[in-house]
């Protein structure tokens, strides 16, 4: 099958998840979509490598998700601080610093 | 005798820094001690100098290979007098200052020494881009000592007149580079050497906008119209002895550097905006001279009077020929010392009227004040380039180098001549006689400021006596100044004709009349 | 079986050139492990110490292996030890101690727990190394990512304020966005050149095997573009910035501002001078034209700031602007002149924000500009490093910054970028408006400083004055604000030492006319 | 002594007793600053006689002799020494000036004696008579212009002198800007010559004028003009005499030097001494002798109206200066000089007269309010009466011989010349009208009750108000002196008008035509290459001259009798008669009113609409508010994008990835 399909296939999901981070207030859910932007390079990559056969794309796919996993952790302890600190759980609301 | 010129040049900023490690009281006495010292250095400069010599005392190392910069000093013809202006004006302003009461009495002489370091770099360097340094490096100080220690909306002042000069300035940092790179051979390395560049040359077109640019950070320093918007706020806000300093040295560094750096590097350049250049000089000159009979403060006055000199300078300047570029470069001398005694003087007569500075509210001094009142009416008239005066010397040859080259800018300007007299006139009568004003308690000048303005004054008279002391020493100098713009000028007008003489001959009829001839 | 195993060949690992990597994560796992530790001193001196030792060690190994000119990758060529990646690290190792030392009292280390607070740092630091060594696109990724997560935390390590956690939110969502665009720019690129490593695309670009009018490498190009930008602040992606470093602890907010836009710089010059150094005539005006924007907008943006952090956020935009000209024109001078830019950057941003946190810990007003009135003679200690550094960010002369822009504009005059150079002026004039009121708060008395107008919804004293911070006189943090200080009128008036240092970083990009 | 030394001394004695002076002030005890002065000039004028001796001494074609201290500046083409010249020409100068200058300080020693500037009015004085000596001694261009520029601020100094005064300082500013607008006219004609004939030394440039130059060459036309704008200024001719009158502010023994005696008559000096280039330049000459003569015939009639006693007399003067403008720009050079001489005389003399009288009116000089001082005011009367019959030319008096001189050769040259000359005639009869006037009013006539109190013995003493606006005046710096003088109290004031009685009678012997002309001969090396060197009227010619104008002397006084004594109500009724015209006189034609309008005002208005709209809207508006108006702008757009809000910067970071995007995609392809 041509690669054409794969990348329009990952550019979709990249713009997907775009469309997530900008639309939605819910940090949770925007750490989602932020997972799938970097999935769609993940896919990218991984077709890549097969259109080159070489299978440094796909290590370096395997890589990226270790570190989008270290991301989403990173996110859900910000989160948990703020919830703590009885603050909403709303982007949106966190803009105070500004100007 | 060996003279080094880096010992002048540090001395002070040296003795700015014991005296700030000094106990309070002390500090500003080694200051003035610095100030003294250089200044009798350079007295021993002026003696040993010798006429014709061209570049004398040279140091040159260098400082940073990297970009080609060299700590390149020297003195010629044209600096000798800038330096012994800077020296003279110091000491004048740092002794009215040391007896003065003043807070943070310390800071307030570190800066003063600094700035005197500053300047006389500007005047002694020899490489463009160290000239560059001194000449940025000494808005710092005066950033300090207007904001510091000035008076009213110091702060605003103070900022304005940074943001305009060093606006000014660093685009001639840039075209100052632009001139190192562009002026570079193949394969030769980048140098800022003022004699380096002298002997590379740079497309006309380049040297076109560099020129401008230049001509733009000297023009608001000089100040000029329409670049003079800081002048204002600026001569209001600054405290005497630092105002002095910046009308009567600071502004002296611009115009200088003209004849020092651009005209003979780029005299094709200059050549091209000669028409510019001269409009703009004598537009300053009626503006200024109109605005300074027209206000009520003695220091705007004086401020607005000073671009009208400046104009004159410029004028002189572009006229491109010896006498013009001599008058500008003694008129530099002769306003300066005029311009330092008026201010300390309109120090003294706010004194004497609750500080007050309004020719609405003074008048009638003389008669309590007869020794203030004679010191004031020479340097007044000095002023007016009144015959006699080393003034008169330097704008009758300005004018008459103007006349040469464009004899009807030179009449425009000298109406410049008339108008002076009407203002400095009326500032005199305004504050020395006429009824007496309401909040003047006359007495007579005080022995302080006496010993600080006798010599000054002396100096002026001097100078009206034996000019020649002045023009013997910096005619060398200018004349080759601007040697090679003259030479353009002349290249271009022979063109002109040459090209007339093609087109001419193109057209057949006039052929068929040499034919028959 | 075995001449199975003996057929798979592990890669040769250098130990010498990845010591300083070593040194970095060993003690970035010991800190953390010390720092269980209940004693309250071995919490607050032996774990800053442990990691000062760490920084030391590391900077003793880089100058061990330090090697001017052209060093081949190592690892199979995932990693580049020049005297680029070297040199540059230097500016990491410096910057996170003089962070130890500015976090000594800070409360964040505290609530943070210090061992996780120092580890983090050496973390971070250890991606910083990584990304300015990356030799191919993956490295390129790790390092970007081990720098950014540990920074993310920091950032937020002010548990109990909200700015602080604001700041690790915004910072991390922002920098995924980032990144993620940097990936999907280097999965075009891989895809367009079929290589990871720098050196085979900047070898398949060479070839006429790839068209570099591809328009799936410059799809790359321009997203792996954003990515690095976005990390070194450059506009229209600057906007985290003024909000994550007034947000963050103001230690951390130093170590961000100095040491990672330098390597996200040191990434950009290997990324685009050297493996996309042939297309330079493709990128280099875009990146001229966010240059410029990126001068503008920073300098405009800091003029109105109370907040000093704030205004350093926005200051620190513009020079981002300032250093990116460098790159664009893409030659050994641009090169040069970026790297001993960053240096000068690096000592004069270290005494404003030394200067910043002294007067924080002690006033009621943190970091406004009020907390600094009349500190001329009140601490004129505090008061002369902090001026020095405004006068260099703004470029007089004697002082670091104004060598440092003669450089850049001599860089990029002589690389045809005039108006570029200009645009570096008119920066620089727009910048006093803000750095000379500084200076007046500072030494002209409070009444004639016109404050800007407190922004519509007032913004709390950031950090700072709380009742645990301690408010005795701080020894270390006047130390580091003199001794930068002085090092930025050293370099301002005897530079040679920086340029040798620039002159060997350069010289490890042969390829570079 | 060689006679330049001499010329040094000549300057340096004044300058010696100008320094003396004011650095004196504190402790010179009461008349002593006087009495230096007098003797400082005393000494000049002995040096000028040495000089003379000396010059005389020197073979005729060798009596130019130039003496250099040291070279004032020298760059480029542009070379002048700090030099003298010792001529006949400049040595009769220095005679008239030194000689009437003594015998004014002696006048001024009694007459300022209650002024509280006592030491600062001879400081002053002996400044001006140094500047004057400077004047005609000068042996280029530069360094006339300095002495030029020297007698105009000492003109000025001595002009607001009681610089309390409102009226007194704005006709000192007055005076100082039109002398200046004189030394720019010099300047430039300088100048001119300088750029064609290489040098500014007179002789050299006089030796060259010939080959240098075609017959009215454009360029020298321009010069000659130029310097006649500075001759002008000086000498108070049409259109720049406004300030003369205004300048009777000064002291009267000023008036009687500077503005009737010397300075004023530094333009006849300037055309006589650049006589080479004006007969070269006759056109410029012709222009100088046009104006010399409407000016005479403007002031004259002006004299005829004007009621305050100095100020007829500083018509008079301006019109007299006429006479000799006319005169030395028709090249009648001697003739000039004569009456520039004999002028200084009789001028003085009035001066002091006036002076006298104005006293004993304890400082009014409204003639309206005089009247009968013969017999309170003997020697005043007897002397002041001298001096008018001078001035009208009354035979046998110096005026008849110098006047009649001048208008004689006049005619001899015939064609334009001839009709100045017979309008000099018309002046002649004016000046004798009112001359006699002056006389008339103040001395005859019914008495003032000033008059009265001084026969009674004791000296009027009116609050000091002053005469021009009736404000009252400030004492401190002694406006006229809180008491008065008289030449009849004090015997300073006495041998300083004896003498110039007996010299305005006796002064014109030295040029009786056919009997001997002593003037002409000394002054002959000077003029000896003149065209017109030789060009005189016959001794008959001028006699019948000298009779003309006796007999026109003699109705005009006539006629002043008949209207003052014979008919007293004679004027009043030509008052009521022709009111317009006594108007347009009595305003002095105007001219203040029109300069006024011309200049003054539309300057002020410029300025303040330079500091209004150009300044404020300009410079600060423009220039500086744009500036920052658009930095304003820029720092509100990048603070208000700064929304804080995270989704708005995700947005703009990925608009930025398409913006970068597209960017590269066009421009790839």
């Amino acid at each position: 099958m041509d690669i054409t399909w794969y990348l329009v296939l990952s550019a979709f999901i990249f713009a997907i998840g775009v469309a997530g981070v900008i639309s939605r207030r819910n940090p949770l859910v925007v750490l989602l979509c932020l997972e799938l932007m970097l999935n769609a390079g993940n896919l990218a990559l991984v077709a890549f490598a097969r259109m080159h056969g070489s299978e440094a794309g796909q290590v370096f796919a395997l890589i990226v998700m270790v570190i989008a996993a270290c991301e989403v952790v990173i996110g859900l302890g910000i989160i948990v601080a703020m919830y703590r600190n009885r603050l909403p759980i709303d982007i949106d609301e966190m803009s105070e610093l500004r100007g | 005798m060996t003279i080094h010129l880096s010992i002048v040049l540090f001395l002070p900023l040296a003795t700015g820094f014991s005296g700030a490690l000094m106990p309070r009281g002390t500090g500003r006495w080694a200051v003035l001690a610095g100030t003294l010292a250089v200044l009798a250095y350079v007295v021993v400069i002026l003696v040993d100098f010798e006429p014709g010599g061209g570049l004398q005392y040279v140091t040159n190392d260098d400082w940073i290979p990297e970009l080609g910069i060299h700590y390149a000093l020297g003195v010629n013809g044209l600096s000798l007098f800038m330096i012994a202006l800077t020296a003279i004006g110091w000491v004048a302003c740092t002794f009215v200052a040391a007896f003065s009461e003043l807070e943070r009495p310390r800071l307030f002489f570190f800066h003063l020494a600094l700035a005197e370091t500053a300047v006389l770099g500007a005047f002694m360097a020899q490489d463009l881009a160290l000239f560059i340094v001194f000449f940025d490096l000494m808005l710092v100080p005066f950033y300090f000592l207007i904001g510091g220690w000035g008076s009213g909306d110091r702060v605003r002042a103070t900022t304005k007149f940074v943001i305009y000069t060093l606006s000014g300035s660093l685009l001639m940092m840039a075209a100052a580079i632009a001139l190192g790179v562009l002026a570079t051979p193949d394969g030769g390395n980048i140098s800022f050497l003022l004699s380096d560049l002298r002997e590379r040359s740079v497309p006309l077109g380049s040297q076109e906008w560099i020129v401008l640019l230049f001509a733009l950070a000297f023009f608001v320093k000089a100040p000029l119209f329409p670049l003079h918007g800081w002048v204002p706020d600026t001569y209001r806000a600054t405290s005497i002895p630092v105002l002095a300093l910046l009308s009567g040295v600071l502004s002296k560094v611009g115009v200088y550097a003209f004849l020092q750096i651009v005209l003979p590097i780029m005299p094709d350049g200059s050549q091209h905006w000669q028409e510019l250049f001269i409009v703009l000089a004598v537009f300053s000159i009626l503006y200024g001279s109109v605005l300074a009979f027209s206000q009520d403060n003695i220091r705007l006055v004086l401020a607005y009077s000073s671009i009208a000199q400046l104009g004159f300078i410029v004028l002189g300047i572009f006229a491109l020929e010896e006498k013009g570029a001599q008058g500008a470069l003694f008129q530099m001398l002769n306003h300066g010392l005029v311009t330092v005694a008026l201010f300390l003087i309109v120090g003294v007569i706010a004194a004497r009227a609750a500080g007050s500075e309004s020719l609405a509210e003074l008048g009638g001094m003389a008669f309590r004040a007869p020794v203030l009142a004679a010191l004031f009416l020479i340097t007044a008239l000095a002023t007016l380039a009144m015959p006699g005066s080393g003034n008169f010397i330097g704008e009758i040859l300005i004018l008459f180098g103007t006349f040469e080259n464009k004899l009807v800018y030179g009449l425009v300007a000298a109406v410049g001549v008339v108008l002076a007299a009407v203002y400095m006139i009326r500032v005199y009568q305004g504050t020395m006689h006429g009824p007496v004003g309401p909040a003047v308690e006359s007495r007579d000048i005080d022995r302080m400021h006496l010993s600080a303005l006798a010599p000054l004054v002396a100096l002026v008279i001097a100078l009206g006596l034996y000019p020649n002391f002045v023009v013997h020493r910096t005619e060398q100098a200018t004349t080759g100044a601007i040697a090679g713009a003259r030479v353009a000028g002349a290249a271009q007008k022979a063109g002109a004709q040459e090209t007339a003489a093609a087109t001419g001959a193109s057209a057949p009829r006039i052929v068929v009349a040499e034919e028959s001839r | 079986m075995i001449d199975l195993l003996a057929a798979v060949k592990a890669p040769v690992i250098d130990y010498k050139e990845l010591s300083p990597l070593f040194a970095l994560a060993g003690g970035s796992v010991i800190v953390l492990m010390v720092g269980l530790v209940r004693s309250f001193f071995v919490r607050s001196v032996v774990v800053p110490a442990l990691t000062a030792v760490a920084l030391l060690t590391a900077i003793g190994l880089t100058i061990w292996i330090w090697e001017p000119g052209n060093q081949p990758p190592i690892l199979e060529g995932a990693l580049g030890v020049d005297a680029l990646s070297l040199g540059i690290s230097m500016l990491f190792y410096v910057a996170g101690l003089v962070t130890i030392v500015l976090s000594l009292r800070s409360t964040a280390s505290r609530e943070a727990g210090h061992g996780e607070y120092y580890s983090m740092l050496l973390g971070s630091i250890a991606g910083m190394v990584v990304l300015a060594e990356a030799e191919s696109l993956m490295t390129l990724f790790i390092g970007f990512e081990l720098l950014s997560i540990p920074l993310y935390v920091l950032c937020a390590s002010n548990l109990h304020r909200r700015t602080s956690l604001e700041a690790g939110l915004k910072y991390l969502v922002v920098g995924s966005v980032g990144s993620a665009t940097l990936l999907y720019g280097l999965a075009l690129i891989y895809g367009a050149t079929g290589a990871l490593r720098l050196d085979g695309i900047a070898a398949a670009l060479a070839s006429d095997a790839v068209n570099t009018a591809d328009p799936l490498l410059l799809t790359g190009i321009a997203l792996a573009a954003t990515g690095l930008a976005f990390k070194a602040s450059v506009a229209p992606f600057h906007q985290w910035t003024p909000d994550v470093y007034q947000g963050a602890p103001t230690p951390i907010t130093t170590f961000m501002a100095v040491a990672t836009k330098a390597a996200a710089f040191a990434v950009l010059i290997r990324l685009f001078d050297f493996a996309l150094g042939l297309s330079q005539l493709d990128w280099g005006p875009a990146l001229a034209v966010l240059a410029a924007t990126t001068i503008v907008i920073g300098n405009v943006g800091a003029i109105a700031q109370r907040s000093l952090k704030r205004m350093l956020a926005w200051s620190s935009v513009a020079q981002a602007g300032y250093l990116l000209a460098g790159v664009v024109v893409g030659t050994q001078l641009g090169v040069k002149a970026t790297a001993f830019y960053l240096a000068v950057y690096l000592v004069m941003n270290v005494a404003a924000f030394a200067v910043v946190i002294a007067r924080e810990r002690v006033t009621e007003f943190g970091d406004d500009l009020r907390s600094f009135e009349n500190l001329g003679q009140a601490a004129p200690l505090l008061a002369w490093p902090m001026t020095i550094a405004m006068l260099s960010l703004a470029g007089f002369p004697a002082t670091g910054g104004f060598i440092g822009k003669f450089y850049l504009i001599d860089a990029s005059v002589a690389g045809d970028y005039t108006w570029l150079g200009i645009a570096i002026v008119i920066g620089s004039v727009l910048s006093l408006a803000y750095y000379l009121r500084v200076i007046a708060v500072m030494w002209m008395g409070r009444y004639e400083v016109e404050l800007p107008s407190v922004p519509p919804r007032r913004v709390r004293p950031v950090a700072g004055w709380s009742p645990e911070a301690d408010a005795r006189a701080q020894p270390e943090v006047l130390a580091v604000a003199l001794l930068a200080a002085a090092a930025t009128i050293f370099f301002g008036i005897w530079p040679d030492p920086l340029f040798d240092v620039a002159r060997d970083v350069a010289s490890s990009l042969p390829s570079l006319h | 002594m060689s006679a330049t030394t001499f010329g040094w001394l000549v300057l340096a004695f004044p300058l010696a007793g100008t320094v003396i002076n004011s650095l004196g002030w504190r402790v010179l005890p009461g008349r002593l600053p006087g009495w230096i002065a007098s003797s400082a000039i005393f000494l000049a004028f002995l040096s000028s006689i040495g000089a003379l001796i000396k010059l005389q001494d020197h073979p005729a074609e060798e009596r130019h002799l130039v003496d250099s201290l040291w070279t004032y500046a020298s760059t480029a083409d542009f070379h002048v020494d700090l030099a003298i010249l010792i001529d006949p020409l400049s040595v009769f100068m220095c005679l008239v000036v030194s000689g009437v200058s003594f015998l004014i300080h002696v006048y001024s020693v009694a007459y300022m004696t209650s002024d509280r500037g006592y030491s600062r009015y001879f400081a002053y004085l002996n400044y001006f008579v140094f500047s004057m000596l400077l004047l005609v001694l000068a042996a280029n261009f530069v360094i006339l212009i300095i002495g030029w520029a020297f007698v105009g601020a000492a003109s000025y100094l001595l002009i607001s002198f009681w610089y309390r005064r409102t009226t007194a300082v704005e006709a000192g500013i007055k005076a100082f800007v039109i002398n200046v607008i004189g030394d720019v006219g010099l300047v430039i004609g300088a100048f001119l010559i300088l750029d064609k004939t290489g040098s500014l030394d007179f002789l050299q440039v006089f030796s060259q004028v010939d080959q240098t130059f075609t017959r009215n060459d454009g360029t020298l036309v321009a010069a000659c003009l130029l310097l006649l704008v500075g001759a002008f200024a000086k000498s108070a001719q049409l259109p720049l005499h406004t300030w003369l009158p205004d300048a009777m502010e000064g002291p009267t023994p000023v008036s009687a030097l500077i503005h009737a005696a010397t300075m004023v008559t530094a333009g006849v000096y300037l055309i006589a001494r650049m006589f080479p280039l004006f007969e070269q330049a006759p056109a410029a000459a012709d222009v100088g002798a046009i104006i010399g003569c409407a000016t005479l015939l403007f002031a004259g009639t002006v004299a005829l109206v004007v009621t305050d006693l100095k100020r007829v007399i500083a018509y008079s003067t301006i019109s007299q200066i006429g006479y000799m403008v006319m005169g030395v720009s028709a090249a009648a050079y001697s003739a000039g000089l004569f009456h520039l001489m004999t002028h200084a005389f009789f001028k003085a003399l009035l001066f002091m007269g006036a002076g006298s009288v104005i006293g004993a009116m304890a400082g009014i000089q409204d003639m309206d309010r005089m009247g009968g001082f013969r017999r309170a005011m003997p020697f005043t009367f007897v002397t002041f009466t001298i001096g008018a019959l001078a001035l009208a030319g009354f035979p046998f008096t110096s005026g008849w011989f110098s006047k009649d001189e001048i208008i004689g050769s006049l005619l001899n040259r015939g064609g334009l010349y001839a009709v100045l000359g017979v309008l000099g005639y018309v002046g002649a009869f004016m000046t004798a009208v009112y001359a006699f006037r002056m006389v008339f009013r103040v001395f005859q006539g019914e008495q003032a009750p000033e008059a009265r109190e001084l026969e009674g013995g004791h000296m009027a003493h009116g609050d000091p108000v002053n005469p021009m606006t009736g404000e009252p005046e400030d004492t401190d710096v002694g406006f006229p002196g809180p008491e008065h003088h008289i030449a009849e109290r004090d015997w300073p004031m006495k041998a300083a008008m004896g003498p110039l009685a007996l010299l305005a009678i006796v002064g014109g012997y030295i040029a009786i035509p056919g009997v001997d002309n002593v003037l002409e001969k000394f002054l002959e090396p000077t003029f000896a290459d003149s065209r017109f060197a030789d060009t005189h009227p016959s001794t008959g010619a001028e006699w019948i001259g000298l009779v003309i104008g006796g007999v026109i002397s003699i109705t005009g006084i006539g006629l002043a009798w008949w209207v003052y004594i014979r008919e007293p109500g004679t004027a009043a009724r030509l008052r009521e008669r022709f009111p317009r015209a006594h108007n347009f006189l009595s305003h002095k034609w105007y001219f203040d009113e029109l300069y006024d309008a011309v200049f003054v005002r539309p300057a002020t208005t410029i300025g303040a609409f330079c500091r209004r709209v150009v300044e404020a809207d300009f410079v600060q508006g423009t220039i500086v508010g744009g500036a920052t108006g658009i930095v304003r702008v820029g720092t509100s757009f990048a603070r208000s994008i700064q929304t804080g809000y995270l989704r708005a910067y995700a947005l703009l970071l990925l608009l930025g990835v398409a913006g970068l995007t597209l960017y590269f995609l066009l421009n790839s392809s």
